[in-house]
């Protein structure tokens, strides 16, 4: 057991699968020589070599299309995407290649990719650092979503991912690095050395994608949530004083779907709760599953509270980011109707 | 100074449209046997000028000429010969399925047999190509069972691939042959990943990758360069220039500004432009580049000249945008004739011996369509399970997709 | 008045907009000399010249970069992506580049494309001709996303798609271009001459944006759908006895929420019903729109039918498209509980 | 034959890392004034040496020499040496800006001043710059008011962008200024669409690509290089090899391979490598550029040679990955010290006229930044208003966005 940041966790994981598996490599901007621009790398290369940890020219296409290569030989690449606004000139790799070459192949060949990516704003990052798209990734059949929400479950997550043998979109929220942001920013963050996932076992172990976890057990709400919001939730929980259950999803494909109903059929109110803009969002389709699955248990509507429909802005970033007041606002008004 | 004309836009036409007879004055070519044939270790910048000329073995009488003259056995040659004219044979043959309903589409290389047929003969087992969707011949000069093809071209039960791919999308990893997509281009990088990959393991096997003309002008095509460049792996980078794309001209590619083989320049990369359409140059210059990969060498650009001699699918009329005999006034010729005439020049080949081989090919083509054509052809007969449709999305089907796979019955 | 298939109804549009706007231009794969791979643009380059209307490298990229370019010179240019599987390697210059322009420049700048692509299958056309990728635009802010279903609207919407300020995303459902498919693949196909939505208005007129239509008038069911299927759907309507209101959105975004919260309202049940992937598609947005609107007028879970979550297969291409007898069973279903 | 040897991967390495001596022997360089100015309306075949060799009019002695020595006003370079030293002070003042929390992040230009600031003297007006992070001189060179500058880095209530936009993110049209993008690359084939749209409609306005050396590994890049061979439009394609991309050194983007200026040789378009850090060589080969793309000669690509001085920007910390010293050690020395020893030399400045310069700009920043202060910093002070977040998204706000800004109180 030891204390770290999600920083330290995911690095821990990366250092694991490298040693313990010589077909894992990992690459990307900046990934190599420097350790990455937020060091999740850092020191591999020294470590395990350039052949096994190397940077990548500036060309997102070609880190997805040379990992799916890669992994068609035999290898499990981890790339690196070094924001995930920057994962889109490799989308068509993604969703048109490593998303079916298993289908395409009847599994002769597969992509067991990890793409390792920082989402998600709260750093002043404006229109082109602060993105959550994870949506674009879970609506394409052939991928897997993940986004961890501690580093305890980043490092038990990173390390089933990288196991996996289909491709997986591993999404960590850069708000969460260096603490369990709450959404409050204009308080000092705390820590992760301060709280309680920050205790990362040692060694090899997995968090088994597919699986939700109850961040918070609570009676008189469900709130679906993942990555940086699901500590806003929580902190949202004790400034609105509703005892909200909050789920954290941990992978939003494949889908925990009997969590979530057992969950909201013992409390009848919804709230679905993400950064990324609202429409066609992955709150979209848990809103869908939600009322699939458990509508005759319902009191009230779910309510969606996330990022608005505009890009990231920049100077208005508390005003877009829905931190703990609107999400506490959010959870009254789940409870009013 | 600066004139003040309006300034106007170029927009680059083909030399001959439907009616116009054809034109191909913009080729440029050299006498079989003119250009050196370089060490593999010779610096690039050394070789330049092999981008601009052609690199050709087969003179116009199809007796080879010149330091690329391979060696390859008469035997070899036949093996050839025959791939070349059992691919040409397959393909009338699907192309007649398709027009009788048995398939949705199809995709002749009709003119272009050599290339596939002549590297196939270069590469070992091990090595892996990375086609387009006009490399058949990749695995017909293997002898691969063409009742498989035919098989999944028909999507019937005998389909490998479970239906669940447009025909000729083959995928043959034990062949060397990669899972054909239907996105242009995106195998070009991924053949350079793959041959990353045999560096980084330190194995001995090497990549090649395929793209057509018009596809270099795709992101995928400079990222392949961009890669091979910088991680100089072990791949032949293959640039199929057959003139068309769909009723595109090589021109609207590029083309015309530069000859595909220089867009390795960009990148000090060794770059040939080679005669498509001579079985030996073709064998001569793959045997080179692949042993340059194989030799850590790193990579190897090659432009292929050919043209496509049918329509681009099922689907084209080529009618409609460029002259009906430009196959005929081609001036590299076709493949075919051009070896059979060399192998009648070294005397170990015949009219008379010509023509048992087409017949037998021909019936062994037939038996393979009757064959296949028992396991059902597409929508008719015996088919892959409609379940199918439901595996290999992922490695272990998700509980989403078993419920769905259930609310269709399966 | 004209008698028109959905082709020549678009080719019309292109038409009158190329002879009325001298900053219209059209470009693409194929769409220059030869007219286009489904004859979009036949003629075009002969009558307007080539420098209106052009052939472009098969580079999608670089079709969608350049016309952001001339977009803010000052042009309205209408590139065609020739099948919209092929829309993904122009993916970031839409959505990071196009759909931001306005945005990030105070509207100093902005990208008036029309970027028409033909969608969705029923062609064997398999894992790339077939698929409707819209959910992946109506998530992006800042984009526009139309889908007719008849030659009458596909005109007057493309004529206000080019007239529009903003990038506007096309997507002609190429199953539709010769008849109104009602999912019986295996009876002949009525052509548009016998459907009175093939009676097109001759010259210059507008179909707003953003207003659904009424395809269907019914009192037991609410479907919500756009394109191929909303002929499917009145299919279906037919087959199963249901009186279904279906409604032809014609705009994902901006969506009439208006017009679906209405009929919602009245008839207490609804199906949503679309080609693509079902997870994280459209209609999940729909559903979320449905139960935030009307939760208290539904009688019954709001029923997808949709695509499956794969890939388009070739050989089942049947089975994952959402044909009349499958709506069908679904509108019993959704008439159930 | 084929030898067996393991393969193995080349990882390139910059000659120099952090402790090591500062070696920049890898650099092929020439002699001020070595290169022949060719003719505007060379063929592109004629000029190939010029992207290997370097176009350089300024020699050690800073006196102008050769073919390339432009005729400038005296009045023309002491503007540019001003607006170079602007631009250098404006930069500082911002880095420390940014030091003091008053915005998120900044980017400085130091070392690159001459690039930007002497081509725009080679443009007109109506010409449109499509730059990247790092060409705030294109502004400054135009004397563009400094405050509305830093009112938009401050993100404050003077900010024009509404606060939508990262700092340094301008966009001014009139100013020949494209709206900058956090994507890099995206803005290279941006500029070759829109001088297609010029020549598309017979206007004489010319369009300037900017992109750094690691982004040239970028599909936009190459995508632009395609549309630019095919169409031939009115654009000078600039590409910045600053020698480094954040930590990665050129070599990592393909720079040891083949110079940048050789990506043009792929689609044979005319090509030179420049001199970045010699203002006369930076405002000649921009004219002729730009006179070539004036008289529908279509489009040139240059390699401007050029040192990265500063960090990447204020979240970067280059002592990680290079040695501290190598900017003193950059064989091409700093652009405003060889203007500036030129004009000396010239005899029309001094070093006590200069002097007075540098107060006379610091006031200048001082004083903008003073008066922008007063409008607001990031988060302090006067600020757009919250509900410009939802302004712009489309040209009207449409009803779901009406009602989200309602949800949020506005
Ligand atoms: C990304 C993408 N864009 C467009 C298409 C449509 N398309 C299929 S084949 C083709 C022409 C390709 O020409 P070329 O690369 O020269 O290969 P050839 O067909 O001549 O062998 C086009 C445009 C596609 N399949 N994928
Ligand atoms: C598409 C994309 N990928 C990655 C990044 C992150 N990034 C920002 S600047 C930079 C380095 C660019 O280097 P170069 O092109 O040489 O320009 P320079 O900074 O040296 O001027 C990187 C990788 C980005 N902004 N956009
Ligand atoms: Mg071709
Ligand atoms: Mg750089």
């Amino acid at each position: 057991m030891a204390t770290m940041n999600m920083i330290e966790a995911i690095r821990d994981a990366l250092d694991i699968k490298l040693g313990d598996d010589e077909n894992v490599v990992v690459f990307g901007e900046d990934v190599g020589y420097f350790g990455g621009v937020f060091r999740a790398t850092d020191g591999l290369q020294k470590k395990y070599g350039p052949s096994r940890v190397f940077d990548a020219p500036i060309c997102e296409l070609g880190i997805v299309g040379a990992a799916v290569g890669m992994g068609a030989y035999g290898l499990r690449p981890v790339p690196e995407i070094q924001f995930a606004d920057y994962i889109l000139p490799a989308f068509d790799q993604i969703a048109s290649e490593a998303a079916r070459l298993r289908y395409r192949s009847s599994g002769e060949f597969n992509a067991p990719l990890t793409i390792r990516t920082p989402c998600g704003g709260g750093i002043y990052g404006g229109q082109t650092h602060s993105q959550s798209p994870e949506a674009l990734f879970t609506h394409v059949a052939g991928l897997k979503t993940v986004m961890p929400s501690t580093p305890r479950d980043a490092k038990g997550l990173l390390i089933a991912a990288i196991e996996d043998d289909d491709p997986v979109i591993f999404l960590e929220p850069k708000r969460l690095y260096n603490g369990p942001f709450e959404g409050y920013h204009d308080r000092p963050v705390t820590p992760w050395s301060r709280h309680p996932a920050s205790d990362v076992p040692d060694g090899h172990y997995r968090i088994e994608l597919g699986e939700a976890t109850v961040a918070r057990a609570g009676s008189e709400l469900t709130v679906l949530t993942y990555g940086t919001m699901v500590h806003v939730a929580i902190a949202a929980a004790e400034a609105s004083g509703i005892d909200a259950e909050v789920i954290d999803l941990r992978t939003l494909l494949p889908l925990d779907e009997d969590a979530i109903a057992s969950s909201v059929e013992s409390t009848g109110r919804c709230v679905v709760l993400h950064e990324a803009t609202r429409t066609c969002g992955f709150g979209a389709e848990l809103v869908a599953v939600v009322q699939e699955r458990c509508l005759y248990h319902l009191e009230a509507p779910v309510l969606r509270i996330t990022g608005w429909d505009t890009p990231y802005p920049h100077a208005q970033e508390w005003a877009y980011f829905p931190g703990a007041e609107r999400v506490a606002d959010g959870f009254r008004k789940a409870m009013e109707d | 100074m600066t004139q003040r004309q309006p300034l106007s836009l170029t927009i680059p036409e083909p030399k001959a449209r439907p009616g116009a007879a054809p034109d191909f004055s913009y080729l440029q070519l050299s006498v079989a046997g003119e250009l050196p044939r370089p060490p593999i270790d010779c610096r690039p910048e050394t070789i330049r000028e092999h981008a601009f000329g052609l690199v050709r073995v087969l003179d116009d009488n199809g007796v080879a000429q010149g330091p690329w003259a391979p060696t390859l056995s008469e035997e070899q040659l036949l093996h050839g010969l025959r791939a070349m004219e059992k691919t040409r044979i397959f393909d009338e043959r699907m192309l007649m399925a398709q027009r009788q309903g048995k398939t949705s589409i199809y995709v002749q290389c009709r003119g272009e047999e050599a290339i596939a047929c002549a590297q196939r003969l270069a590469l070992e087992k091990g090595d892996m190509c990375f086609p387009t969707y006009r490399q058949q011949g990749l695995l017909i000069a293997q002898d691969f069972p063409l009742e498989e093809m035919i098989c999944q071209i028909y999507s019937n039960a005998g389909d490998k691939l479970g239906g669940r791919s447009l025909p000729f999308f083959y995928s043959e990893r034990e062949h060397g042959f990669f899972s054909i997509s239907g996105n242009l281009a995106t195998q070009f990088i991924q053949a350079v990943g793959w041959a990353m990959a045999s560096a980084i393991r330190g194995d001995d096997r090497i990549a090649s990758g395929w793209i057509g003309d018009g596809s270099t002008a795709e992101s995928d095509f400079h990222a392949g360069l961009v890669f091979a460049s910088v991680y100089r792996p072990p791949v032949v980078l293959n640039v199929v220039n057959n003139q068309w794309a769909i009723s595109s001209f090589q021109g609207l590619a590029g083309g015309d500004a530069a000859n595909f083989a220089c867009r390795g320049h960009g990148f000090n990369i060794p770059s040939l432009r080679v005669d498509g359409n001579d079985f030996l140059a073709v064998y001569a210059a793959s045997q080179w580049a692949i042993e340059r990969a194989r030799s850590n060498l790193g990579p190897t650009l090659i432009e292929w000249v050919t043209y496509r001699a049918a329509a681009h699918s099922t689907s084209d009329d080529p009618t409609r945008y460029r002259p009906t005999d430009e196959f005929g006034a081609w001036p590299l010729g076709d493949p075919i004739a051009r070896l059979k005439q060399h192998l009648i020049g070294r005397g170990c080949w015949d009219e008379a011996r010509h023509e048992r081989l087409l017949e037998e090919l021909t019936a062994e083509v037939k038996a393979a369509a009757k064959a296949a054509e028992a396991k059902g052809t597409l929508g008719k007969g015996p088919a892959p399970s409609t379940a199918e449709m439901f595996n290999h999305v992922f490695a272990e089907m998700p509980l989403h997709l078993r419920r769905q796979r259930q609310e269709l019955g399966y």
